[in-house]
């Protein structure tokens, strides 16, 4: 196993070069002298601004040189030092305050969805072709094709302000709970009906297998023949999939942390867009595609336990 | 014992499975009986409705996909059809219990051989913790398998598929079931293997003195194990009997032809018959004897064409539905 | 082993996860006190005085920080007096020198940063630290652009500091001839040329007093960690989200204004006078991304005011009189107030086509309804813009409406095609219009753009970008057209003046490349002349050189509307000035019964 | 029959049994009928635009009414059946000029995203080796960073003048930078799948044939797997359509247009002066169309993919 892991480490290493030089070359091609404006305030002349690119760098040759600009951005991503933003807050404390905003919003969210989904996976599977299927499964493809945005200001409009159920917008006074508790509650809503799809055709997979029958034949209940032995098979779609939804949880938190003022991570690389921080776009692509990595490594990691027939050797 | 009524009884058992194209009728108006403590062969070609028939006995049709529409399953004289689904999960695993055909499958890939076999135990036997696995180790050594104090924390792909068998046969046989159903146990296996598998249920069958419900598409498999034998074709039975019995005279003629593609010893032959034609499409079967298409007498006999000839006692102890078999009558 | 009870742990995980980050803190400020609750429609960029340029930064900083000198609450027209600075400057005689004496015993707020946290008092160093740090090199500054030529001395400096590794490693004890400190309380400055925008531009928080021990015991996030003189210190911000700022102990004291302009007393803004500031206990400060939000919280009573933006205008204001009958029901108040300000659709005078074609370019000055443009954008409250000087600015003209330089005749315009065509020699070619953004307002601003351009047979192609993106392209002179605003910081007209000098070429705040030696000259004069009828006349007779030549077609100037609840009192907007949160009170019992009012019109 | 007719005569049979599955489905049928209304819309829009774009049945900069305000839905006139924006135009042309707005970007991206997935995937499966290296590379590059973060990258830096001089901003823009970072599903489904038929029998006979790589790939290959592409590009079309409004929303796409994404964010402030309308239009063209594509995209699949059919 450990062997195991340290290849896989070792197999990030050309992944993040990769990345790094995606964002390198999609930011600094275009963004670069944006920021010098930027930071030249009203009236500049252009010996300002020259004096700005040389403290920023920018004058450097761009690749192939020792210290090229391509060869600081490699540095300050290996470092962990990734630098400031343009508002010049260090770029590790805009991640530092919004880590745990963002995670009290998507890991609530992501067992939400997880755990729903797979439970109604389960029993449209193994009522297959009844009814109750059929409305689940209606339920979750008219849930896929109600546009995202149109759940974030519906429900912002109708439970929040006009039923006043929840919160409208973040407050620092209240607990973080009941800040997120309808952003959470949308998230789940709008993820399930994907994953319900997926996770019932991984379970129609199984249910039809043979050690289903033998679990029926030994006299288990439904409940134990579907939770025990139908779910331990599908773990490893799951998982996979579970990795997979990573992305679309972080498309969530960026627009429900946009329109609720959650202030996680998300919130900040939509602000990073919207201004065009290249500096922080690139970061938060960076530690985002290394936790990517890292989340298949441990989904992977996962597998073994999930099947004994998985081994790393 | 009362020797008069069988262990189990299947009356006018059918079976319909309701698809987009229309209804398959799996299971028709099938009857016969499992005596206690013998063994019945039921023998077919694949896609005949065997196995079906078993799973309605199990109450494991798939529910969403076919149900029981009429008969009656009497176990011990009881109908099973008429037992709430509670009811039923005591009976299933502990009084009549099941084998699979394929072993590779069967068994759950994700759990430890011994996980599975205690988890039956515990269900019905309540017996618990430790004693439950020594129950299972004990199982395991009666199945013939070797230190099986370490192969019961072994997971099923670290087993061959003959071994395999014997850890579902341990498994079914772990709460002394009076019935087991036994659904094609050696069609997956090797041939050495599957001679050992069957040795070994004929062995344990008298051990434990259960009556066995076989079913083969093999007659070679029935002849050596089964005490009775029925045939099934297209839904339908169309001949039941003593092993010795079909044997020696077959009434049915795909009996007969069941028999004629079967290699014996001590016969020469030059080559193996083979039955003509294949078996009909289970949602269009064709108008009156279901078998007149392939029938050497049938596909030229008008009443063989236009009506379907019922099963019926031909002689003591045995019955066939072929209008042209000895003692048919009309 | 493994049982069935794997979904009960993840539930179990679910619950405690969160509980580790997140044990519920308690507000510093409790409920209880009087707390100010204010919408951002932006994040505020720093809080570090010295490099502090968006208007977001300075809603916040101007309650933190105390510059020398600031603009009288209540009375209108606008009027400077001192606020750390101990009087009014002593000036010269040939307007270079200035001696201005600073208030005794302001105290920095308490920081870890000073000796035994306690906050040390003020000397003039602090103002001269402030001076030098600008123009640190190092230090990119975003104002120093403003200060380069001013002050003896300073830009020495500026080029001193370029030997240096960092910002931090600069010697800051190098004296500047231009900024003598007389004794702790007095100092002397002096200017390279006379400056008469000097002591407006001295009430910029950007010069406030700032503690050299702060920025060498921060560094970096001395951004995040400000440390001011001012009547709040900052509690907690998070970025992006919300800020904290408390009530600041060390604060010297000031007492609410008596007097004001007429009508004030009446609209009960002086029945606090002379009571001891500052009223409210904190200010929680929310930053909304989205403007749903924002208005729906307003609505609800979780914001005490709200200015209406302009691209939000007609939700609040639905006839001539004012609020809409919804709004009167929750008891909303509007304020308005004319904010010197001016929209303009600019011409690249470099470009082929606009630039040597002045009937082009008075042709689509004519082609465009100012009238109606307010009327579809703002409900017909806005003003229309006949020059560039914005009402509220002391050389604004009131005569310029005659000239007609913002008049709609779409006949003439169409006649004055013809005309350049003529000049051009072909029909005129597709023009390309950038816009600083790609909201609603601003691609409905776009579309009836296009439209009036449609109207007398010209092509516009709208180009929506992003701002960045827009600053870039028009500072390198790469757009043809381009829609901007300006908004004044000070009643003087001189920074509009100088969006027309040649000197102040792109990327400086000429981005027409407008270019005419007898503005140029007109400009070197008025640049040193110290408000005066005079000046006023050679400023609307500039403002008049220029609108000639066409260089941009002038649209409208802003009315700021802001709704606040009536329990929010004193509320009266500044267009200068920030740091107005100390005269803010709230009546907290009235605040507290708004949900019952909801419930009952509900 | 040689070895291509064989390969042609079993495609068509999976295909004819496929539609024959398809066209007894009712559901998925009428479903099929709303999708290609809207893409007969779609081509509607674009051909009158191109004809002339002041036709009154496209235009959506016509101004309906007196003064520029909205107008609620009122049933007088065919146009104002879901009310005016802000500028009195119709809500009703707006939504169905965004029918092609929509279609345009999702037909582009996943054209593009199967242009560049499939030959990619293609090679890597079947020369294996420093190729499949290479492409794994990539696409485990592109798949590790989050794809909406990627879009918006993609989609700001196609935005700029820099790149081809700024002929990319607006709406292919938006094209490419859906398709340029989605290519990777495909790309990975396609590989995998050559994998597993590059050993089968009529690969093999066509080498011992003499077959060149490229005949293989394209003539022995990717017609086999056809029906995979089709099933991905039926169900990832869904996912574009909504990505589309996402980019417009946040001000990305082509502001010069209309289009659902940009008639959401136009209403979203208002929804609390009543303003109900722009929102529920927008909203609801989006939802029957993504229903009827989901539907219509699950029956496909179901019907050719015989490994799904057996289970049924």
């Amino acid at each position: 196993m450990p062997a195991y892991i340290i290849r896989r480490l070792l197999y990030m290493i050309p992944i993040v070069f990769g990345v790094l030089l995606l964002t390198f070359l999609l930011f600094n091609v275009v963004g670069a002298d944006q920021a010098v404006y930027r930071l030249a305030g009203n009236n500049p002349t252009p010996e300002i601004l020259d004096d700005i690119r040389h403290e920023l760098g920018y004058d450097k040759p761009l690749i192939f040189s020792i210290d090229s600009q391509f060869v600081t951005h490699v540095k300050k991503a290996v470092t962990f030092n990734f630098g400031k933003a343009l508002d010049k807050e260090p770029i590790i404390d805009k991640l530092k305050n919004g880590v745990p905003y963002s995670l009290a919003l998507t890991v609530p969210m992501f067992f939400g969805i997880v755990v729903t989904s797979v439970s109604l996976a389960i029993l449209a599977a193994f009522y297959r072709g009844t009814w109750f299927d059929r409305i689940i499964l209606l339920i979750c493809v008219a849930g896929m094709s109600f546009p995202y945005l149109s759940y974030i200001i519906f429900g912002q409009y109708f439970i929040a302000y006009k039923y006043d159920l929840f919160q409208i917008y973040f407050s620092p006074q209240r607990s973080i709970w009941s800040n997120a508790a309808l952003p959470i509650l949308i998230g789940i809503v709008v993820g399930i009906g994907g994953n319900v799809r997926f996770y019932r055709t991984v379970m129609l997979d199984e249910i039809n297998s043979g050690y289903i029958r033998t679990a029926f034949a030994k006299g288990l209940s439904t409940r134990v023949v579907l939770f025990k032995h139908l779910l331990k098979n599908a773990m490893i779609p799951i998982i996979t999939n579970t990795v997979l939804t990573l992305p679309y949880l972080c498309l969530g938190s960026l627009l429900l942390e946009s329109f609720f003022g959650i202030p996680g991570i998300g919130g900040i690389t939509l602000d990073a867009i919207e201004s065009r921080d290249f500096s922080v776009i690139s970061t938060m692509t960076f530690i985002f595609s290394i936790l990517f990595v890292i989340f298949n490594l441990i989904s992977d990691v996962c597998y073994a336990f999930a099947d004994p027939r998985i081994s790393f050797d | 014992m009362n020797e008069n009524i069988p262990l189990l009884s299947i009356r006018n058992l059918s079976t319909h499975f309701f698809v987009e194209e229309g209804v398959v009728k799996a299971v028709e108006d099938v009857s016969f009986d499992v005596a206690e403590g013998k063994t019945l062969a039921v023998v077919g070609e694949s896609g005949c409705g065997k196995s079906v028939t078993a799973l309605s006995v199990m109450g494991l049709v798939p529910e969403s996909a076919g149900r029981v529409v009429d008969g009656q399953i009497l176990f011990r004289g009881d109908d099973l059809l008429k037992k709430t689904e509670s009811q039923m999960r005591r009976i299933r695993g502990n009084e009549i219990a099941m084998i699979f055909q394929e072993p590779m499958t069967s068994l759950n890939p994700v759990f430890t051989i011994g996980n599975q076999i205690v988890e039956a135990v515990k269900l019905h036997q309540g017996i618990k913790g430790e004693h439950a696995w020594s129950h299972a180790v004990e199982m395991l050594r009666k199945v013939g398998i070797a230190d099986p104090a370490r192969r019961v924390r072994e997971y099923p792909h670290q087993m061959s598929g003959g071994m395999r068998q014997r850890v579902m046969i341990a498994m079914a046989l772990c709460c002394w079931p009076s019935l087991l159903i036994a659904d094609e146990p050696t069609t997956a296996l090797d041939v050495t293997i599957q001679a050992q598998i069957l040795e070994l249920l004929r062995e344990l069958q008298k051990q434990q003195n259960m009556s066995v419900m076989m079913i083969t598409h093999d007659l070679g498999v029935a002849a050596e194990n089964a005490d009775d034998v029925a045939v099934v074709y297209a839904s339908n039975i169309v001949e039941t009997a003593s092993v010795a019995a079909i044997f020696e005279e077959p009434l049915h003629p795909y009996t007969q032809g069941l028999l004629r593609s079967m290699p014996r010893l001590g016969q020469k032959m030059e080559r193996l018959e083979s039955i003509g034609g294949s078996v009909p499409n289970p949602l269009h079967f064709p108008q009156g004897c279901k078998f007149h298409p392939r029938c050497p007498i049938g596909v030229s006999d008008q009443r063989c064409r236009t009506q379907q000839p019922q099963l019926r006692e031909v002689a003591p102890g045995r019955c066939a539905a072929c209008f042209h078999a000895k003692g048919y009558g009309d | 082993m493994i049982t069935n009870d794997w979904h009960r742990r993840l539930i179990l995980l679910i619950l405690i996860l969160p509980t580790i980050h997140t044990g519920c803190r308690k507000d510093p400020a409790d409920e209880k006190g009087m707390v100010l609750r204010q919408a951002l429609l932006s994040k505020p960029q720093t809080l570090d005085s010295g490099n502090m340029s968006d208007v977001y930064s300075m809603m916040v900083g101007g309650d933190i920080y105390e510059p020398l000198y600031t603009y009288h609450y209540l009375k209108r027209p606008y009027e400077l007096i001192p606020l750390s600075a101990d009087g009014m400057p002593e000036v010269s005689e040939d307007h270079l020198t200035y001696t201005i004496k600073i208030k005794k015993g302001i105290l920095f707020q308490d920081d870890p940063c000073f000796r035994g946290s306690k906050g040390r008092e003020v000397t003039v160093h602090d103002y001269i630290f402030a001076f030098k740090r600008m123009a640190n090199i190092k230090f990119i500054n975003v104002n120093w652009s403003g200060w380069q030529n001013k002050i003896v001395g300073l830009d020495d400096f500026h080029e001193y500091t370029r030997q240096f590794k960092d910002e931090y490693s600069v010697d800051y004890s190098k004296e500047v001839d231009g900024l003598l400190a007389l004794d702790d309380h007095t100092i002397q400055i002096k200017m390279v040329k006379p400056y008469p925008q000097f002591i407006s531009a001295l009430a910029d928080i950007c010069l406030s007093p700032v503690a050299q021990e702060a920025v060498n015991y921060y560094k970096d996030e001395i951004n995040s960690h400000p440390v001011g003189t001012g009547p709040y210190r900052l509690n907690k911000w998070h970025k992006g989200s919300y800020l904290i700022v408390v009530r600041n102990n060390n604060w010297r004291g000031e007492k609410y204004p008596t007097e004001g302009e007429p009508g004030d007393a009446e609209e009960g803004l002086l029945d606090d006078a002379g009571r001891e500031l500052p009223f409210v206990d904190a200010v929680y400060w929310t930053i909304f991304k989205q403007q749903q939000p924002a208005w729906l919280s307003f609505q609800k009573g979780l914001l005490d005011s709200k200015s209406i933006p302009k691209d939000n205008f007609k939700e609040a204001i639905t006839s001539e009189t004012g609020l809409s009958e919804e709004m009167r029901e929750r008891n909303i108040r509007l304020v308005k107030f004319v904010d010197p300000s001016v929209f303009w659709i600019g011409f690249n005078m470099k470009d082929k086509v606009l630039g040597n074609n002045l009937p082009l370019r008075k042709a689509i000055s004519l082609a465009i309804d100012r009238e109606r443009f307010i009327d579809i954008f703002f409900n017909g409250h806005h003003v229309a813009a006949h020059g560039f000087i914005a009402p509220g600015r002391d050389s604004y003209d009131p005569e310029i409406n005659k000239c007609g330089y913002s008049r709609y005749d779409p006949e003439q315009a169409k006649l004055l095609i013809k005309e350049a065509e003529l000049i051009c020699g072909d029909s005129i070619a597709p023009l390309k219009l950038n816009m600083p953004g790609s909201g609603t307002f601003f691609t409905q601003y776009g579309q009836f753009l296009q439209r009036s351009f449609e109207d007398v047979g010209l092509t516009l192609k709208v180009d929506y970008m992003d701002l960045p993106t827009y600053m870039e392209q028009t500072a390198k002179g790469k757009s043809q057209l381009f829609a901007s605003s300006a908004s004044a910081v000070s009643p003087d007209s001189l920074d509009v003046l100088g969006m027309f000098a040649t000197k102040n070429f792109a990327p400086g705040s000429n981005l027409f490349f407008y270019s005419n030696s007898e503005f140029d000259k007109l400009y070197e004069e008025g640049e040193v002349m110290f408000p005066s009828d005079q000046r006023n006349e050679l400023y609307r007779k500039m403002e008049r050189m220029v609108m000639e030549d066409y260089p941009a077609v002038f649209l409208n100037h802003r009315v700021s509307y802001v709704l606040y609840h009536d329990w929010n009192r004193n509320v009266k907007p500044h267009a200068f000035s920030f740091g107005l949160t100390k005269y803010r009170k709230i009546d907290v019992e009235k605040r507290n019964k708004y949900k019952d009012l909801l419930r009952s019109i509900r | 029959m040689n070895e291509d007719n064989i390969n042609s005569f079993q495609r068509s049979s999976l295909w004819h049994d496929a539609f024959r599955r398809l066209r007894r489905r009712k559901f998925a049928m009428v479903c099929f009928w709303i999708v290609a209304g809207y893409f007969a819309l779609a081509v509607f829009v674009y051909i009158a635009e191109s004809i002339d774009p002041t036709m009154s049945a496209i235009n959506w900069k016509e101004q309906l009414g007196q003064g520029m305000e909205y107008q609620r839905p009122s049933l007088c006139s065919v146009k104002t059946i879901f009310g005016t924006n802000f500028l009195g135009q119709s809500t009703l042309i707006s939504t169905l000029y965004g029918v092609k707005t929509a279609l345009a970007v999702a037909f582009a991206a996943s054209v593009i995203s199967i242009m560049i997935g499939v030959p990619l995937g293609a090679a890597a499966g079947y020369f294996g080796g420093v190729v499949d290296d290479i492409v794994v590379w990539i696409y485990s590059t592109l798949s590790n960073i989050p794809w909406i973060i990627l879009v918006m990258a993609f989609a700001v830096v196609l935005n700029d003048d820099k790149i081809m001089g700024g002929k990319l901003s607006g709406e292919p823009g938006v094209y490419l930078a859906i398709g340029l970072t989605s290519w990777v599903g495909i790309c990975r489904l396609i590989r995998g799948e050559i994998i597993k038929r590059k050993e089968s029998e009529y690969v093999l006979a066509a080498k011992a044939v003499g077959c060149s790589n490229s005949r293989i790939i394209f003539r022995h290959l990717l017609p086999n797997v056809f029906h995979i592409i089709i099933i991905n590009f039926s169900l990832r079309f869904v996912s574009f359509i909504h990505m589309e409004v996402i980019i417009s929303f946040l001000g990305l796409g082509d502001a010069n247009k209309p289009s659902w994404g940009k008639m959401i964010s136009a209403a979203s402030s208002e929804l609390t002066r009543g303003i109900w309308w722009e929102m529920t239009a927008a909203t609801m063209a989006i939802f029957v169309l993504s229903l009827a594509l989901n539907i219509f995209g699950d029956a496909l699949r179901d019907c050719l993919d015989p490994k799904l059919r057996m289970e049924r």
